[in-house]
């Protein structure tokens, strides 16, 4: 099993995607020549040629929308969208013609477009590159949405999105790209499950993507008090999976959910009043949220303070065992 | 530029070598059949909104040519993405009344498989299915295909970005497609010049798009335009755009009151150029029509409106579990939660 | 008090506003000569001067775009966006820019610009002319998402939102368009408050917009049951009047929230999860969540069986008692 | 259409009746300091990048004509959008170099205050500032005002649906608006050719905005092509477009790595059509350079570069409760409560 970073192993499962399907491409800003800002296609046009990984013109609605055009015509296409932030000019194809086209046409067509988008902080980037928008695709019926957050899910993931048949947007931690770990030779587990990452008996501990290592650490820290913080990672934000989260509640009977994002209406709003329905009479606290703040993604020389660290997370656990 | 016009208003013919059309009686039968067919279909459908049957309505009222004289110049097999007011051109493909009906009754969100009639859904979005039909293209090209795609749309809609990224990106990728314009002059109430300043088909040539202005009330005219431009399209000559210069002779739609925001004396000024009358009078006076084809016709109008009024009614209506399991490929446990949530309490309400 | 219906009560407000203020100009598409398709604008251009109230090109993302520039120039915008479901093409300039701005340029830039959006169903429309988006608005930070629901809030809401310094999402519940009311002289609530419209014992019932009258009935008929529903109209979507609607809570002890989006991720999510951190031990069961299908929207032929009735209502309603 | 040039790269001077440019020492010496400044204000922002001082920095080398020879040409009232690589443009406005750095130190989004300078922060949403600036040319004309407005880009910020409805928009409305393209051929590793067919001014003529091709890397070039255009809209001629011919000569960014998708060769080619050489060749034929000068603009070059790295360390930085306050006009129930919360988990860090 190799040992590969995060970066490293959704370019070999885009490979292993491209062989396995000729109807595979790889599209967006970058992709071909230069291998992504973030070196995730390096070498793909190199082996497959620039029809199938294509530099493409720098326009996110065009990329999005052509790619559904290419679906229409029966290839699966994967865009890179090469920063969060600059995805929203894509929004109007992705809400209304790439989530609905199922539905819009009568359950007659399908178009399985996977739409890669680095997401969330801790790099020190300048503004609009760092954002966390998965609450407004999760809200949007017709997608998939999913987050990976380490080398085998960013392996497996990719390559289950592209097996698939719907629409799925597909985040990558940027912070976590440089990480390392083994990949498998086989999946082990389908795209539309999350993950127990930490076993635990006292607190459940919901998170996904860049947060699920600070999560873990915090867990680690915990058993200094003595607690036993269990952490899962959702891996799949839309739809939830709701059967390992409640099981996980069910058995704890505290729940703090933790993301980057702001926690007004965030991913964090729709687990807590899930977790509540299915968990009502089990919570000992009510489900506490810990994310970014209700304000626009800060200045890189804030961004330690804004994104939650392991002081806030079990900040918040305090808070759950104190009520 | 001037408009490419073969067929005068009044219907005397203007041969021109750069667009040749061998303009025979069968030619100018059929031209004369599918537009009196489109129209009274419309005619029908506007009456069966009126009548309530219909929630609402598009008139392709005087853009029967401007269709029918581009949707003939393809190949069966060339993919066409629509915008919402094609019904002339959907009828050209075989689409069927009801299947055009049935979006507009709000039975469902389409009516009819974009496969079987390389013949998209309609796009209600402006614009936004021009960068679909450019990805179309992209695959045509990689499949290395000899087919082209056609993407129509409106005078309003060129001022969306999504149709100006569409022209610049099919233009540098050099893919097989055909950008069909209908300016019928009107966004809703906004007239074109409120949306551009310089003509679409001058904007076109900008992009590196070859581009072309036709008469698009005249049937003949823009038959030959796209027939040749589709053609140099298929030999590799790259992306080009049709500026078919049309009217929207009835409101926006059903909801609309034109009478609001334009005077008549531009809709008498329009009816005088009449794509259909326009082929008629060349027809007369070359003898290629009598009472007898024109009782044909009639006959297939009247058969068409009376099928298109029996089908209304009876226009099929999926089951509301088609809602939930159309989403995704597979009804996820939230959504078959739901469907079967609602259809215990719909069945609550008969005890 | 004069009569009004809800459009012609936004009409008035907007003539009074651009009476007070010559900065104040009305743009969209077909707001001028037509005065807008649902004739909110009805007869601005014509007293106003179509440099004032300006029919623009048809292209959103400019439509916000402009009124940024505007707004920068000193002006205060109010823009139609003609249906709920043409607003996609605006988002990047909504939510990196028109939000953004002020946090981006330290506070130094304000940028009043007020985005009319008629919302939601119940009109019998074809696909995109349904849809209630107001989720993704509310999880922008930098935004303030109202929703009016009668006359009197429809004319002083738009007021208020046009006299204020921040960007306003401004919702208008097209189903309601014609309904009637009187409009008082002087405005009762401030911009950022709910408003109870009707009190009760027993359960709060969160809505707005659409959904008032709809809740408002479902309380008559709750009264046959011998139950008596609060009714709370939230008004402010974000931010969300927490204190009107705790306190409600607190009275009765139980809580169901109502509106036409998609529950999942949708705004009851945020209010169901707030409401349990802020009256965990008050509550008798969980905050219930009653909206559109967690699908795209449905044919008209289907509305009134997506969008939640009085019997969806009432039957959360009888859920939450059950508890 | 063939770029305009004054000044070869040999540094001799051809006048063009078409673009009147009085050439006097005075006019050389300014835009030999400015561009001097300019390029030694980069060279050291780099540096402090590379020394960690800075997250990232985008460079403006090699295009210090485009945008000295521009910006002067500008009344100081006239309003300016910038894109993000403006730095030239900025110093010429006045902005100080910890203006300009604290946003790529990451202590603040952006540095100035727009109304001083008249010069809008920088927008690194590409083409975002296009509408920005067309409505705020609205403004300007709704105000009856005799400003212009001005907006810079890039080649590839043109494939963008906000830049093409920016130029329609613009040309419909006729707003007093000057649109500034630097085309330095490259969008971090995508060339011209793939963004375009054609090149961005003939697009802008066919969008009907009067347009004009200039050698960007010729400073007297485009100071003259500038001052006649804004001229022209002044006085009410509609909006334009120049597109500015010149190259990246460094990376993308200090992230980039253009060994990877660009040969040297092309470099080596650009280098030798250097805008600061060329223009001290022509000084130097003209006996407009001496040595006394050279020293006082080295003088000026150190000082500033000197400034750069002492202020780059003491940049300012808010208190973290600007992030809270700056949100909305009125800090909300919900940040307040985020701040005090945020606040007592600090304090209790010390405890
Ligand atoms: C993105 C978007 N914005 C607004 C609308 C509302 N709308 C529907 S049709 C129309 C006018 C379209 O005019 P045009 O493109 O000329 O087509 P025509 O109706 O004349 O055939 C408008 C504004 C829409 N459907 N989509
Ligand atoms: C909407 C958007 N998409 C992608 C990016 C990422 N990006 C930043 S700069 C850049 C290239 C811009 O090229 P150009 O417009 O030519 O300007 P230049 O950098 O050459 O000055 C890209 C793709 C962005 N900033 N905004
Ligand atoms: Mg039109
Ligand atoms: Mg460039």
């Amino acid at each position: 099993m190799p040992v590969l970073t995060l970066s490293h192993a959704i370019n070999t499962g885009l490979r292993q995607a491209m062989e396995d399907d000729p109807k595979v491409v790889v599209m967006g800003q970058d992709v071909g020549r230069l291998g992504g800002v973030f070196r995730v296609t390096d070498g793909l046009q190199k082996d497959f040629g620039a029809d199938r990984v294509i530099d493409t013109p720098l326009a996110e609605a065009s990329i999005v929308g052509t790619a559904i055009g290419l679906a229409l015509r029966g290839y699966r296409p994967v865009c890179e969208i090469q920063f969060d932030g600059f995805v929203y000019p894509a929004f109007s194809q992705i809400v209304a013609q790439l989530a609905k086209l199922r539905a819009r046409s009568g359950g007659r067509l399908a178009v399985p477009v996977v739409v890669r988008i680095p997401v969330g902080g801790g790099i020190g980037a300048v503004e609009h590159h760092s954002e966390s928008n998965e609450a407004y695709f999760a809200h949007t019926a017709g997608l998939r949405v999913v987050c990976c957050s380490g080398p085998q899910d960013a392996h497996w993931m990719v390559r289950q999105a592209l097996a698939g048949d719907d629409p799925v947007i597909f985040y990558e931690p940027k912070r976590r790209y440089w990480s390392k770990a083994e990949v498998s030779d086989e999946p082990d587990l389908p795209l539309d499950r999350a993950r127990v990452v930490r076993p635990g008996r006292d607190v459940t501990l919901l998170t996904y993507g860049g947060m699920v290592a600070t999560c873990l650490q915090a867990a680690e820290a915990a058993t200094e008090d003595g607690r036993d913080i269990e952490v899962v990672d959702l891996r799949t934000l839309s739809p939830l999976d709701m059967d390992t989260i409640a099981r996980s509640v069910d058995k704890t009977g505290r729940c703090v959910v933790a993301h980057e994002a702001p926690t007004f209406a965030g991913l964090g709003a729709e687990v807590g009043a899930a977790v509540t329905e299915r968990c009502f009479y089990r919570l000992e606290a009510p489900v506490l949220r810990v994310g970014g703040f209700n304000t626009p993604y800060p200045p890189a020389k804030f961004e330690d303070r804004y994104l939650p660290d392991l002081d806030r997370v079990l900040d918040a656990v305090d808070r759950s065992f104190a009520w | 530029m001037e408009p490419v016009q073969l067929l005068g208003p009044d219907g005397t013919l203007r041969a021109d070598p750069r667009w040749p059309l061998e303009v025979t009686p069968e030619l100018c039968r059929d031209f004369f059949r599918r537009m009196s067919l489109a129209r009274r279909f419309d005619d029908e459908a506007l009456a069966l909104q009126r009548q309530g049957e219909l929630g609402l309505w598009l008139q392709s009222l005087g853009q029967e040519a401007a269709q029918v004289g581009s949707i003939t110049a393809l190949r069966a097999d060339d993919h066409v993405f629509p915008s919402y007011r094609e019904h002339a051109a959907a009828l050209c493909r075989g689409i069927t009344s009801a299947e055009l009906l049935v979006q507009w009754r709000g039975n469902a969100h389409s009516g009819w498989d974009p496969a079987e009639y390389r013949f998209h859904i309609y796009t209600l979005v402006l614009a936004a299915q021009l960068p679909h039909a450019t990805g179309y293209a992209m695959g045509v090209q990689r499949d290395g295909a000899d087919e082209i795609v056609t993407v129509y749309f409106g005078d309003g809609s060129t001022s969306q970005g999504e149709a100006n990224e569409s022209f610049n990106w099919a233009a540098a990728a050099e893919v097989p497609l055909l950008f069909f314009c209908q300016n019928n002059h009107w966004a809703i109430s906004t007239p074109t010049q409120t949306q551009m300043r310089a003509p679409l088909h001058q904007r076109a040539l900008g992009f590196g798009l070859d581009a072309h202005l036709v008469d698009g009330n005249d049937v003949l005219a823009v038959h030959a335009v796209t027939s040749a431009v589709a053609e140099q399209i298929r030999a590799g000559g790259g992306p080009a755009l049709i500026e078919a210069v049309t009217y929207r002779m009835a409101g926006h739609s059903t909801s609309d009151d034109p009478g609001r925001y334009r005077n008549s004396s531009e809709l008498d000024d329009w009816s005088t150029r009449d794509p259909i009358a326009r082929l008629e009078a060349l027809m007369v006076d070359r003898g290629y029509i009598d009472d007898a084809f024109r009782d044909e016709v009639a006959g297939e109008c009247a058969a068409l409106a009376e099928e298109t009024r029996r089908v209304c009614r009876e226009l099929p209506i999926a089951d509301i579990a088609g809602l939930f399991t159309s989403v995704l490929a597979e009804e996820t446990p939230l959504l078959a939660e739901e469907r079967r949530q609602y259809e215990a309490l719909v069945a609550s309400y008969v005890d």
